[in-house]
């Protein structure tokens, strides 16, 4: 089992992120954190990507003009998919700021369930 | 052509409510409306007749799934419906005529009245299970509208009432006809039933205790135990013609459903002498007597009426679950004999109300001096619903009592005439008291408050129409008798 | 004898007795609550009572709207409430549930960093030996993520986009004042406090880091084909140099040169550009034409097709994408 | 005949390039380049469908030069293009039939924004529905989460913002399982692309290499998109959402986006692990609990609520629950059900959504039952609407909802055993208490009203796609078998 779990190092790491990320996201009453974990799940999901993209011994995979043998570079999937996966995070990140910072001046506190009590308290549908 | 009159037979009530919605100017004239509205009933009589008078026929003109087609079909059966359903719901219009003055809203009244009577003769002519499921629920959200008339807090809880239990009911139905299209191609109608119990899919114990449900859940519409209670809610509220035809014809749907599920789908071999049966008989029984019991107790004029509704309807259950063929020609004959009473006596009351604004039983004395004719109507629709000879009620009961002696069904061919004639006193009990205290108010009543109020002649004629038949279809029940006996040993 | 309990009408047994006989039963109760007192005489029918009536009628829509009151806010409650705790519970139970099964699942993994996992396989092997002469694009991940799977990369471009316009959703100030934005969202109450008052450092240093990180920028887009980088990469460089300059030098000579017409245009040039040349390749791969752009020779920087052009697009849109947030939650106006 | 192949590229790729192109402009030109697009779409999808019913066999669209496994592709067969037309039809609908509410709900210089997020929301549709690439399905999820942030709080109330803060949580906790899952896959297999995927997944299988794994792929996929579409644990916020965003959102939440993630897990099941597979991992049991739990759940929420839309809203937790049960079935007939279900649901839903907004637009924007009495004959065609969709739904004959509920009652019952009792039963249970609040509403918006307030009619537009919906419904009732059959021929090219 630990040896396993020493092979899969990065895995694990990545896993155990992913857990306290969700946990945050799903259970934090307070907006930022919410958002902080949203972005610590996602980041743990590219390191999982990333490690799964490494070969020990292999150099990046950028060429040098010359046709360049796969047997000497990593598989470049995975960056390319970090890639991807960062941009969309990015933006949702940006989105979830926004409708923080929109919430924040309208009911002057971060904690979620306050404010969705607040709105119900206010105008009704 | 048989195939063209069924179609115009159902279709032309809806169409003459099309009309009434249509044309202009109805509202204030109730003259033309009510013309009208009797004149396409009329008019279906005579189609329902001439389709009676053509022969058997069937048309599938849809199919919702592979195995669940719909079907128009007319056999015997259906047609002695359809004419029963369009000729009872022909005879209460005069009466409405005058009894409605005071209601209003006369044009949405007699547009759900057609529309109901449109969707009760699909009903008659229904071919298949998922047909009749179909027409089944077209007929409560459109009979609903009836009982919701007058929009009153009570009405429309009752109404509600009325609405879940039906519907409630017909979902326990729908969830039988599931098991019985898969195992008998489509739940197609033919006499005797098309189930074998060799290949079903399920055990012969689970489709027992699923056909249990179904018939319970049609029998919701009979108002049989255990879902009776909507019944004396939902009857009484409404204006007296529609009770008179809620209570005494759309109970009759829920019983078309039960005789065809039992005789035309599943087949009265597969039921005989099974604990099924015996659960079917005790309900009914059950039915027959608490209703009695509840009527004798209830003041309400009308409810009382919906009380002796329940228990007499249950008589009609209890023949059709005898699965003997003198039983079903008793229910067949109570069926129309206990509609045109029940119609009467719900006229009369209705009358009386209307009359007098008296609504208890208990203040009813002397009202036979004000109103003679109307108390005479109803002392003899009672005398029938009592089962007194020469009215149809006697023949009908005769002939349930002896088809359950006959029916080798162990204690109930004798538990079922002994709870018959118990209820018959019962019956007495709680209808006689008007026409006794209606003539003979005691000695200490002052005659001279008395100024008599006869109601007017159109109401009159209905119920002395339904009067006149209840009589002469007691005394002459020959060709009933023979017909029904002709339905009956068809399906055994 | 048997004394009933206080609160029979509640009870059970009364409900099933009500059932048997007719009488009210749980369901109507419920529903008669919530039907009026609909007039049993109309007022004409009772000469001089029309005001009576009419109050009646009054208080019976009071009691009525309270229950119904009632009725909303106890919904109302009983959902957050429930919300809550199913929240906790689930999750938690979900969380741990996750990270368990999570790690038995990595540890069937296949073995970090081996070159034999199946994530080595052809489709890897075509990226890198036949990427250079089908792509022309030295950068491996470059010419993957805009020539093989450059369907992804258009629809990223697309969520970028459709995040800035959200954020305008949110945050945007119209010229007209929609009433929409409540007190506090205003610049002077809002965060133009925190907007550097022309502080000589700052500037100073912005005025050299300025340039560089913009040519850094460029040089990063440009060479996205060829080493590290890219549009996205280059984007951000570009617009973190954009963010440097505002906070220097204020809203006012950002606004010279960047308007919110700015983002508008280069935006909608760029991604124009970017669906159309990207549609054009589909088309042609997808009717297995050719698509008759030249590669050049790999290594140059006019190479590689249409990849050049598309980081171009891709760093022009970053760019805009990320200073627009920033002056968005800075100010709520571009 | 050629140029139909290139409907799903170019459907989507229009979506893109309109919703560019009406940032640009002001809302009113916003609107009509939508409607016109929606059109078009609805127009071409029809086309893809009457090609595919010609005979002709499912086929692959190489976005690019490089096909599977190496480039994206896109896939259209007849389910497809079944699905495509509907959404783009009831997309048309809802922001036509809406746009009373969007003039009033939305200030002036967001509309185009709006509009917007509605291409965009179509976009991402249509990319699930035709997708053949795993990660490209995980872009536009996050496309489709955004743009129905953006859709509910367009409406710029605190309401409306809280729910959507709600939502973005729930579903970016959904994006990140399924994100979590699509690279457990990658991973195990090495492909990204459904047909290889699907290979490669069957070879595993077989050789019984990386169980583990797979199975917690499939999990989080599951989870993830039964998140996104408001599965019975995970529906709480549904409600909110539903009943104070816009009420062409609403109608476009609940109608089109939710379709969209159940018939991408529909694709995962059969063209990626395949149902066998699927059965065998017990998730279809999860599956079914669930749905006949948010079925009881949802049903008994709605008789409580007190407020028109809230209501409908519960309903639809509900309806979601009878797709996950069909679903849950596990079998190919179950999945069918599900489809047409997902149809049903989708028309009887959004024409709920805009009949009860005009409902309320009549009674005077208020939403309480007892300020909506007598609503129906204020603006009839709503009245009628409204009927017909409860009716509907609730399982009267005739009507699409009765149809379906025979379709999954009938795919249940070749399962046997407990499956046909719990479903029959739940039926039975989610028949009644249907009747209990919609019935009672369709009473209550019948009555006469004491109190007739000064109405605002929701204009023409809407109550003639209400009237062309409730055709349509009539139509899907009672000539359902057409619609089954392609469905039926659909999943076959699917497998």
């Amino acid at each position: 089992m630990s040896a396993s779990l020493a092979d899969h190092i990065y895995e694990v790491a990545s896993v155990i992120l992913f857990g306290i990320g969700f946990t945050t996201l799903l259970l934090d009453r307070n907006l930022i954190k919410k958002i902080i974990g949203m972005n610590i799940m996602d980041t743990s999901v590219y390191l999982f990507l990333a490690s799964m993209g490494y070969i020990s011994g292999r150099s990046a995979p950028i060429g040098d003009g010359t046709a360049p043998s796969a047997e000497n570079i990593i598989n470049p999937v995975p960056a390319g998919l970090v890639l991807t996966g960062i941009v969309v995070s990015v933006s949702v990140t940006a989105l979830m700021l926004a409708l923080t910072i929109r919430l924040y001046h309208r009911y002057g506190t971060l904690d979620i369930d306050q404010i969705v009590t607040l709105a119900r308290k206010g105008d009704e549908p | 052509m048989t195939i063209l009159m069924m179609v115009l037979t159902i279709l032309l009530p809806a169409a003459g409510a099309l009309a009434l919605k249509l044309i202009p100017g109805l509202d204030g004239d109730r003259k033309r409306l009510y013309l009208m509205t009797g004149c396409v009933l009329l008019a279906d009589c005579v189609l329902a007749a001439i389709t009676a008078l053509c022969g058997d026929a069937e048309w599938t003109f849809l199919r919702l799934a592979d195995s669940l087609p719909l079907m128009l079909k007319s056999d015997m059966l259906s047609r002695f419906f359809c004419v029963f359903f369009t000729v009872m719901w022909t005879v209460p219009v005069l009466y409405s005529y005058r009894y409605m003055e005071h209601e209003g809203h006369d044009r949405r009244y007699n547009m759900f009245y057609l529309l109901t009577l449109a969707a009760l003769n699909a009903l008659a002519f229904s071919g298949t299970a998922v047909t009749m499921y179909l027409n089944f629920e077209m007929m409560t959200l459109l009979s609903v509208a009836l009982v919701l008339h007058e929009m009153t807090k009570d009405a429309i809880a009752a109404g509600l009432k009325y609405l879940i239990y039906s519907i409630a009911g017909a979902t326990m139905g729908l969830l039988g006809i599931f098991y019985l299209a898969t195992n008998t191609n489509g739940a197609v109608f033919v006499p005797g039933g098309s189930l074998d119990a060799s290949a079903m899919t399920v055990s012969p114990t689970v489709m027992m205790i699923i056909l249990l449900i179904t018939i319970v859940g049609f029998g919701t519409k009979a108002g049989m135990f255990p879902m009776h209670a909507w019944l004396p809610t939902a009857h009484p509220i409404a204006p007296a013609p529609a009770s008179a035809v809620l209570s005494g014809v759309i109970t009759k749907a829920g019983v078309l459903c039960i005789l065809r599920i039992i005789f035309y789908v599943v087949g009265a071999g597969f039921i005989r002498g099974t604990w099924l049966q015996q659960t079917l008989l005790t309900l009914s029984l059950l039915t027959v007597f608490m209703g009695s019991m509840m009527a004798f107790r209830t003041d309400l004029f009308k409810k009382r009426l919906a009380y002796s509704t329940v228990s007499q309807v249950s008589y009609v259950l209890m023949g059709i679950f005898m699965l003997q063929p003198t039983a079903l020609t008793g229910s067949l004959l109570h069926i129309i004999f206990h509609s045109t009473i029940k119609t009467t006596l719900f006229l009369a009351a209705g009358a009386i109300i209307h009359q007098t604004g008296k609504t208890k039983v208990s203040e009813l004395e002397g009202i036979g001096k004000q109103m003679p004719v109307t108390i005479w109507c109803f002392t003899l629709a009672s005398l029938g619903l009592i089962g007194i000879p020469p009215t149809g009620g006697f023949i009908s009961k005769w002939n349930l009592a002896q088809g359950a002696l006959a029916s080798g069904t162990g204690i109930f061919s004798w538990l079922g005439p002994v709870v018959l004639l118990i209820s018959a006193l019962l019956t007495a009990g709680y209808l006689l008291p008007v026409t006794i205290h209606g003539f003979f108010p005691g000695k200490d009543f002052d005659y001279e408050g008395l100024q008599t109020c006869e109601c007017h002649r159109f109401m009159l004629i209905s119920m002395i129409l339904c009067v006149a038949f209840v009589i002469l279809g007691g005394m002459f029940p020959g060709a009933f008798t023979a017909f029904f006996g002709r339905i009956a040993s068809s399906l055994m | 004898m048997s004394r009933k309990a206080e609160n029979w009408d509640t009870s059970w047994q009364k409900r099933a007795a009500d059932w048997l006989r007719d009488g009210t039963d749980a369901l109507d109760r419920a529903m008669i609550s919530e039907m009026t007192e609909a007039p049993a005489v109309a007022p004409e029918d009772v000469p001089g009572a029309a005001d009576v009536f009419e109050k009646k009628v009054h208080e019976d829509q009071q009691k009525e709207k309270a229950i119904y009151q009632t009725l909303h806010e106890r919904t109302m409650t009983r959902g957050l409430h429930h919300a809550r705790v199913l929240y906790r519970v689930l999750s938690i139970l979900v969380c741990i549930g996750i990270i368990l099964s999570l790690l038995h699942a990595v540890i069937e993994m296949p073995v970090f960093g081996s070159p034999d996992s199946p994530v080595v396989n052809d489709v890897s092997r075509r990226y890198i030996e036949d990427g250079l002469k089908e792509t022309g694009a030295v950068n491996i991940v470059a010419g993957m993520i805009l020539d093989y799977r450059a369907f992804d990369t258009l629809g990223e471009s697309t969520v970028l986009f459709i995040a800035s316009c959200a954020v305008m959703i949110l945050l945007r100030r119209d010229r007209k004042r929609d009433g929409m934005m409540e007190k506090g969202s205003l610049p002077e109450d809002r965060d133009i406090i925190y907007e550097p008052h022309f502080d000589p450092i700052l500037q100073k240093s912005a005025a050299f880091l300025t340039p560089v990180i913009l040519l850094f920028g460029v040089y990063v887009v440009l060479n996205g084909h060829l080493s590290p980088g890219g549009g996205f990469s280059g984007g951000a460089i570009l617009g973190a140099a954009l963010m440097l300059f505002r906070n220097a030098y204020g809203v006012k000579n950002t606004r010279r040169f960047f308007t919110g017409r700015t983002f508008t245009t280069v935006v909608f040039l760029a991604l124009l550009f970017y669906a159309g040349a990207k549609s054009y390749v589909f088309y042609t791969g997808g009717n297995g034409l050719e698509s008759g752009i030249p590669l050049g020779t790999p290594g140059a920087i006019l190479s590689s097709g249409l990849i050049l052009p598309l980081d171009i697009c891709v760093g022009a849109i970053v760019s805009c994408t990320m200073y627009t947030f920033f002056a968005l939650f800075r100010r709520g106006e571009v | 005949m050629a140029l139909l192949r290139n409907v799903p590229f170019a459907s989507i790729l229009a979506c893109m390039v309109i919703s560019v192109i009406s940032m640009v402009f002001r809302g009113r030109i916003a609107k009509v380049l939508s409607y016109l697009l929606t059109t078009v779409l609805l127009a071409a999808s029809l086309a893809l469908t009457w090609y595919f019913v010609q005979g002709n066999d499912a086929f692959v669209f190489t976005m690019g030069h490089f096909g599977d496994p190496w480039g994206n592709e896109l896939r259209a067969g007849l389910l497809e293009s079944i699905m495509a037309a509907a959404m783009s039809l009831i997309v048309l609908a809802a922001l036509a039939g809406g746009s009373y509410m969007i003039r009033s709900e939305i200030p002036d210089g967001k509309k185009n924004l709006f509009y917007i997020m509605a291409d965009l929301m179509l976009a991402s549709v249509m990319a699930l529905i035709y997708t053949n690439d795993l990660f490209t399905s995980y872009v536009f999820i996050e496309i489709a989460t955004i743009s129905a942030g953006g859709l509910t709080m367009s409406r710029q109330s605190g309401h409306a913002l809280a729910s959507t803060a709600r939502y973005m949580i729930m579903n970016l906790v959904g994006s990140g399982l399924c994100l979590m899952g699509i690279t457990i896959l990658y991973g195990t297999t090495g492909h990204l692309l459904m047909g290889s995927l699907h290979s490669a997944v069957q070879s595993l299988f077989e050789n019984g290499s990386y169980h583990l794994p797979l199975m917690a792929s499939l999990i989080l996929l599951t989870v993830g998109l039964s998140i996104k579409s408001g599965l019975f644990p995970f529906h709480e916020w549904l409600p909110d959402t539903y009943s104070y965003g816009v009420t062409a959102g609403s109608a476009l939440l609940s109608s089109v986006i939710s379709k969209g993630y159940i018939f991408l897990l529909i694709k995962l099941y059969t063209r990626v692990f395949g149902l066998e597979v699927v059965r065998a991992s017990h998730i279809c049991i999860l599956l079914f609990a669930f749905g006949t739990m948010g079925l009881i759940v949802g049903s008994l929420r709605a008789t409580q609520a007190a407020d028109i839309r809230r209501m409908v809203s519960y309903s639809s937790i509900a309806q979601i629950g009878y797709i996950y049960i069909a679903l849950g079935l596990g079998t190919q007939e179950g999945v069918i059900a599900a489809v047409f279900h997902m149809l049903i649901h989708a028309f009887g839903k959004s024409m709920l959504f805009l009949s009860s907004g005009a409902l309320i637009q009549a009674s005077g924007g208020a939403s309480d039952f007892i300020s909506l009495r007598g609503s129906a004959r204020r603006d009839i065609p709503a009245g009628i609407a409204f009927t017909v969709g409860a009716m509907s739904l609730t399982g009267v004959p005739l009507l699409g909802g009765f149809v379906s509920k025979i379709y999954i009652a009938q795919a249940a019952i070749p399962r046997g055993g407990l499956y046909v009792v719990i479903v029959l039963l739940a039926l039975a249970a989610s028949t009644f208490l249907n009747t209990l609040y919609f019935l009672r509403t369709v009473i209550t918006i019948y009555r006469s009203d004491a109190n007739a307030e000064a109405t605002r009619h929701a204009g023409p537009v809407n109550s003639l796609f209400l009237c062309a919906m409730v055709i349509l419904n009539f139509g899907l009732g009672i000539a359902s078998r057409p619609l089954y059959n392609a469905l039926l021929s659909g999943l076959n090219m699917f497998i």
